[in-house]
């Protein structure tokens, strides 16, 4: 498909638009941070963010929704999400974990939930322009867009190139009226962000190609970086909060005050949670801190992976590592002291 | 009709906090009348000692429930004082915004919930859910409102969060702000619902009078309740706020051993009527039109009066808060960065609580830890009065019979909306069992 | 089967909690259709000897306090602790900090020996009685209190969350406190809030009590990272964790 | 993106109604329940398990006790222990209750086994889930080669399904030995942990599929005997328990390592565990 080309004060009213028909996404400021959120006109729009607070997962996978209403003694009725959105700003790292996402909730089991509002989504990504404090995203090769996206944007300085992906990135794209098409300077300013990208956006190398992770693993299970790291862990679920890939979740019920009719919520939930594998009786079977915190990474690299075609389910976006207090949530941090200790073997 | 009456009410209910009620009159002569507080002492004062200027409010918000936002905002006004740390224009509006939502919220809780039924003569607002659905609605709608409109910029209804020396951690955003000035001009019909329901029921208002002294804040041009000096109805001019001392001469009366307050007189009045005395030309319209169509003007001497009052002063917050936030919206809001450091400082910090004029002082070492605090609330301001009124109304009313009694003095007790947990860290009560 | 009948105390405290209940609003009177209220002093005047459920606000903070809660505990088939001071002692527990007899003396002068004036160490209801129930929070959450009662209603045992602040704070995507130089105590803290305190810029100081397990050797390491120094940490600590485990040393 | 999907609708979430047929509480903890789907049966194996729903209380995991052999409904005993377990035992025959299932996809042997001995191994609750096994094997007996089941309990006051016990007792074409682990004036039977019962059967364990089911202990110390009388791990399936939400593979609750205790069990193979050093 053809890239177009959209002057920013024209990209802007393109947004606008879209806002007057569908509900739109998109980073903005949050204090001195910044984060999705419903956008209201397209100069809140931060396309220049660096790197947004939660991930965008959180409009799949929100971090509280109901998933069916019940009448005590009656039935059970499913509730779906199926009001259109467009997603604007997705950074390719976010992209890839959409896109992981996607997989391990449609295979084995389709959850129709996720789906259902994935289905409904337009997705709008972006080029980085100010890579994030802690991003990695270079090491995990998940830098720049290759797939799954419906519109890539990518800031070239003096306006913005515009490419659909797919139909629906099409469809969106043809309202841009202003748009010209893209000539091949444009597409080699283009191509230069990704090059920088490619290679910039690497707060914390990864001393190996990531494929590797998955079999560096499997030789670490008992090495003593667990029990290390895991001594300050705080037990506080940050790094699963705050990560694209995490998806695991709590399921609970309330009732109204009728008694007689209510709803059953998924809410987040995480796997460095106390309480996460506890049982009636009080059994807890990964109660040792150090399993979590090992769990937690073998997850990323190892266990999910497996699920997804062998892709490293860290996509490098460094939240955790920023979300971490006490600083030790850094995948790289102990991936490469893993690779220091047990070499490439 | 026998005028012998023995009353020992054991916790007066629908107040806040614990008070007691003692009256022994044998033949007409009375012998004993008392106003008592046993609630558990709570010792604020010492327990803040060694404590952060940053969290002196978190803790002494603790004194009192319904008026947390006012002891938050006396005593951040007295860190600042002391550490002479200046606020913004707009973050001192906001919190004048803070302050009215919770006058608000407390007026219509004592009004709707605890004051009211007594006109109606129910025990409490739950029969009136029966009996005047309509009227119960209104205020738990204005309630609602209300604790919204504080949870909307203290964070919370109750022990605010966004309040901290040199300002406010976050300002609403303009959008939510246009929200609640369209709700608060929304309810200005629903404060006139309530004014109905009191005109109705105005007659059960017992008719006593008793005038004293009245003080509260005083600024120029303006009916205040955070900005100003101190005065009375009996002194022209003002006393600066770190000289209150010299206000509330706490005192130990030969008859008892209680720490009362007096000023110009054996004992004073805080609290709406004590402010609408001291500044009632500088009400609203609307609140000046609800005074009149109350009949309560300046000058008024009865207590009971002073429910009437707070139904004047809701009406007044409302209107000024609609103006305030056109002013805040014109400006623009724009995020405030606050840091503060400490130095070694004392002074004290005065607003009016919904019931009544609050002290807080305080003492701080170079390093911002806090070396003493001395605090005097409304409601132990009050309690001398409380006591005169009683001493007062009992001789008047010994022939309506011991009940009739009884439900006068805990209506007159109700009336003055006492915040009794708060105040027992300064009183001395005498236990007659 | 018929209403419960729910009867509610205080101790010492500031009644913040009970107002919380009021503050229900419209949903005062969904609770009032599931249950019978018997006894409330702060709104209605009525009282009662015979409850299924007491609900106790307050800590406990005199000897005569101790005989009442007694005699509460001994009639109520449940007893809810509601509100931090009656569930970990709240701020009412920062006067543990020092000797009581000069605690009275630095407020009461020469009157601190009056015999009203007895106080004794602030203790928790728990410390005193056996509690079935806690809310926690100072105040209260309304939703999580009315999540509470109605689980109660239906038998149910609720389900609060055993992991701290901190997972509700990242889940609401507010940024971290501890950034903008805050002393925050969101890792350490019971969840439950929804973290409402971060939510609006401020630190959490720790109402809800202690998660089970803090990690306070991590806590350590954090002041260190922030270049800050321990005692702040102790400090912010003792405001609602007096005399409580853990403490940093 | 695939959107062709027939499943889209369908919420995996959703549980579908059944009635309770049935109930009997066989001891102080242990209630049984016979279920029956509203809207027609489903087809089972044994080691399936289903969640089963009380509206506003919650979800919880349950296996199927009955084996498919017997047609009309299935059938599940639910022990006593938290809030969803206590307001199983409220329901009465009559009663409506949601049911997701049947879950899981690791299931015992029933075809593996055929033509071989089979030893069952049962501690307490785990009785439950061998049922459903235990109960085809004995509907095919033909099929299968030698069967002893070893049934451990804590105490005589636990003991459940005392009929069905005594009848398995009386056949004589399986073996059946229990065991009490604490002695009681009311038992004559066998005391000690049901480990001690293995040496009893051992001579069949030469060709033997062995399915253990009990609590996390109970597993090391079959296994350490089972490994004395080098029975192969392949030959040995443990029925596993985890904290699970959502029973699909998605919440992450019952993972153990790679595996999931929904999705790849409940029932396991020993030698698939090798490199699971979280399943023991
Ligand atoms: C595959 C499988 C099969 C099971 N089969 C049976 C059976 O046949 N009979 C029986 O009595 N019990 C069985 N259990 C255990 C049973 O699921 C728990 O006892 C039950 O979940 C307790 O729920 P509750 O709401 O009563 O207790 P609560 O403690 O109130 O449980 C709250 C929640 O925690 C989770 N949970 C707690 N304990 C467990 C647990 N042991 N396993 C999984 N989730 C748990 C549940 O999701 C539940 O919703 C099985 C568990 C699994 C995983
Ligand atoms: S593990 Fe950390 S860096 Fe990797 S995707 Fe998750 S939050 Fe981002
Ligand atoms: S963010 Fe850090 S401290 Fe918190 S659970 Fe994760 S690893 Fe532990
Ligand atoms: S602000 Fe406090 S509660 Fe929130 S993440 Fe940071 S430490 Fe945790």
């Amino acid at each position: 498909m053809t890239v177009k080309k959209l002057a920013k004060n024209d990209f802007d009213s393109f947004i606008d638009a879209i806002i007057q028909s569908k509900k739109v996404y998109g980073p903005q400021v949050k204090g001195e941070k910044y984060d999705f959120a419903q956008l209201n006109a397209a100069q809140d729009l931060c396309m220049d963010y660096d790197v947004s607070l939660l991930p965008p997962t959180k409009y799949f996978l929100p971090v509280r929704e109901t998933l069916m209403t019940f009448e005590v003694g009656g039935g059970y009725t499913s509730q779906q999400d199926e009001e259109p959105f467009v997603l604007v700003g997705v950074h390719p790292y976010d992209l890839v974990a959409i896109n992981q996402m996607d997989i391990l909730f449609s295979q084995d089991n389709y959850d129709s939930h996720y789906m259902t509002r994935r289905k409904h989504a337009t997705i709008v990504a972006c080029d980085v322009v100010t890579p994030s404090a802690n991003v990695f995203a270079s090491s995990m090769g998940t830098a720049v867009v290759k797939e799954g996206a419906d519109v890539l944007v990518t800031d070239i300085g003096d306006g913005y190139l515009l490419e659909a992906m797919t139909d629906k990135g099409a469809i969106l794209l043809a309202s841009a009226t202003r748009a010209t098409e893209a000539d091949a300077s444009d597409m080699q300013k283009r191509q230069a962000v990704r090059d920088v990208n490619q290679k910039s956006l690497n707060k914390h190398e990864l001393k190996c190609d990531s494929a590797y992770l998955p079999k560096l693993l499997s030789q670490a299970y008992d090495h003593s970086v667990w029990e290390e790291m895991a001594e300050t862990c705080f037990a506080c679920g940050s790094c699963n909060v705050v990560c694209p890939t995490c998806y695991c979740f709590d399921v609970k019920d309330d009732v109204n005050w009728d008694m007689a009719s209510g709803k059953r919520e998924r809410c987040v939930d995480g796997c460095l949670l106390d309480g996460f594998t506890k049982v009636a009786g009080d059994h807890e079977f990964r109660k040792v801190q150090a399993h979590r915190f090992r769990h937690r990474l073998f997850r990323k690299a190892k266990y999910v992976p497996a699920k997804i075609g062998g892709q490293i389910a860290c996509v490098g976006c460094g939240r955790c590592v920023s979300a971490c207090l006490p600083n030790i949530a850094n995948p790289v941090t102990i991936y490469n002291k893993l690779l220091d200790d047990l070499g490439m073997s | 009709m026998s005028n012998s009456v023995n009353i020992n009410v054991h916790h007066v209910t629908r107040v806040e906090g614990h008070g007691n009620i003692v009256v022994n009159a044998t033949n007409g002569s009375v012998e004993k009348i008392e106003w008592q507080v046993p609630e558990a002492p709570r010792f604020y004062e010492a327990m803040v000692r060694g404590q952060s200027y940053k969290d002196i409010q978190t803790i002494v918000s603790r004194i009192c429930g319904i008026c947390s936002i006012t002891h938050s905002l006396a005593s951040t006004k007295a860190v600042e004082n002391a550490m002479g740390i200046e606020v913004s224009e707009q973050a001192d509006k906001m919190r004048v915004l803070m302050h009215y939502s919770e006058y608000l919220q407390s007026h219509v809780l004592h009004i709707g919930y605890l004051a009211v039924p007594d006109f109606f003569g129910e025990k409490s607002v739950v029969p009136l859910v029966g009996k005047a659905p309509d009227a119960v609605k209104t205020v738990i709608k204005l309630h609602r409102l209300a604790n919204d409109w504080s949870d909307l910029i203290a964070g919370r209804t109750t022990h605010p969060v966004t309040l901290i020396p040199g300002g406010m951690t976050r300002f609403p955003t303009e959008q939510q702000l246009r929200d609640q000035q369209q709700k608060l001009k929304e309810c200005v019909p629903d404060l006139k619902a309530v004014l109905d329901v009191v005109l109705s029921v105005a007659g059960n208002i017992p008719a006593f009078e008793r005038e004293t002294e009245y003080v509260s804040l005083k600024k120029d041009g303006m009916y205040t309740f955070y900005h100003g000096e101190i005065t009375s109805t009996d002194y022209d001019g003002t006393v600066a706020i770190n000289d209150w001392k010299t206000v509330a001469n706490e005192w130990v009366p030969d008859q008892s051993t209680a720490k009362w307050c007096r000023w110009n007189r054996p004992s004073y009045m805080v609290g709406a009527l004590a402010r609408f005395n001291n500044q009632a030309e500088y009400l609203s319209p609307l609140a000046q039109d609800v005074a009149k169509a109350v009949g309560l003007a300046k000058g008024n001497a009865n207590p009971y009066m002073i429910t009437i009052a707070q139904l004047v002063e809701a009406v007044h917050v409302v209107e000024t808060s609609i103006q305030m936030i056109d002013e805040l919206l014109t400006a623009g809001i724009k995020p405030e960065k606050i840091v503060t450091s400490p130095r070694a400082g004392k002074a004290s910090g005065c607003v009016e609580a919904p019931r009544g004029i609050l002290f807080h002082e305080y003492e701080f070492d170079k390093a911002g830890k806090c070396v003493s605090a001395d605090i005097c609330i409304p409601t132990g301001q009050n309690h001398a009065s409380i006591q005169h009124d009683f001493e007062k109304l009992v001789p008047e009313i010994l022939d309506e019979g011991q009940d009739a009694i009884r439900q006068k003095l805990e209506m007159l007790v109700r009336a003055y909306d006492p915040c009794i947990s708060c105040s027992t860290h300064m009183l001395d009560v005498e236990f007659v069992q | 089967m018929s209403k419960p009948r729910i009867a509610v105390f205080d101790f010492a405290c500031c009644e913040g909690c009970q107002l919380q209940i009021v503050n229900l609003e419209e949903e005062i009177l969904d609770l009032l259709a599931g249950a019978d209220v018997v006894e409330w002093r702060e709104a209605m005047s009525e009282q009662s000897d015979e409850y299924d459920i007491a609900i106790i606000e307050g800590s406990i903070t005199r000897p005569e306090d101790e005989a009442r809660i007694k005699e509460i505990r001994s009639r109520a088939k449940v007893l809810i602790a509601l509100g931090a001071c009656a569930t970990i002692g709240g701020i009412n527990k920062l006067k543990n900090n020092f000797d009581l007899d000069e605690v009275k003396t630095c407020v009461y002068g020469a009157d601190a020996g009056k015999p009203h004036l007895a106080t004794a160490m602030t203790k928790a209801v728990d410390e005193v009685v056996t509690v079935d129930f806690k809310v926690e929070g100072c105040p209260i959450d309304r939703k999580e209190f009315t999540y509470i009662v109605r689980c109660l209603l239906l038998g149910k045992t609720p389900e609060i969350p055993v992991y701290p602040v901190c997972v509700e704070c990242k889940a609401n995507g507010n940024p971290c406190l501890w950034d903008q130089g805050e002393v925050c105590l969101g890792p350490i803290i019971k969840a439950g809030c929804g973290a409402r305190c971060p939510s609006n810029s401020h630190r959490c100081f720790g109402c809800r009590g202690y998660v089970d397990n803090p990690n306070v050797n991590a806590a350590k390491d954090v002041i260190e990272k922030y270049n800050l120094d321990i005692d702040t940490l102790k400090l912010k600590m003792s405001l609602f964790g007096s005399q409580q485990e853990p403490t940093v040393s | 993106m695939c959107d062709c999907c027939t499943e889209s609708k369908k919420d995996i979430y959703l549980p579908q109604m059944a009635t309770v047929t049935d109930t009997r509480l066989m001891n102080e903890t242990e209630m049984y329940l016979k279920l029956t789907m509203d809207d027609g049966p489903f087809d089972f194996q044994p080691g399936h398990f289903v969640e089963l729903s009380i509206a506003g209380i919650g979800e919880a995991p349950f296996t199927i006790a009955s084996s498919p052999t017997q047609k009309g409904g299935f059938e599940v005993v639910v022990r006593r222990i938290g809030n969803v377990s206590n307001a199983i035992h409220a329901l009465k025959a009559g009663s409506k209750i949601g049911v997701r299932g049947p879950l899981g996809d690791g299931l015992y042997p029933v075809q593996e086994a055929k033509g071989k001995n089979v030893l069952f191994v049962c501690g307490g609750i785990g009785l439950v889930p061998q049922r459903a096994f235990i109960n085809y094997v004995l509907d095919n007996r033909s099929e299968y080669g030698e069967v002893a089941i070893l049934m451990g309990t804590k105490n005589y006051d636990q003991r459940f399904f005392q009929e069905e016990l005594a009848g398995w007792a009386n056949r004589d074409d399986i073996t059946f030995v229990e065991t009490l682990d604490t002695g009681d004036p009311r038992w004559e039977g066998r005391v000690g942990v049901v480990t001690t019962l293995i040496e009893g059967v051992k001579d069949l364990l030469g060709n033997a599929v062995v399915p253990v089911c009990g609590p996390p202990i109970m597993y090391k110390f079959v296994l350490m005997t089972l490994e004395e009388y080098h029975v192969p791990h392949d030959r040995i399936y443990l029925n596993l328990e985890r904290k699970m939400k959502c029973g699909v593979g998605k919440c992450g609750h019952c993972q153990i390592n790679d595996l999931y205790c929904c999705m790849d069990g409940p029932v396991l193979k020993y030698s698939d565990l090798a490199a699971v050093p979280e399943a023991i």
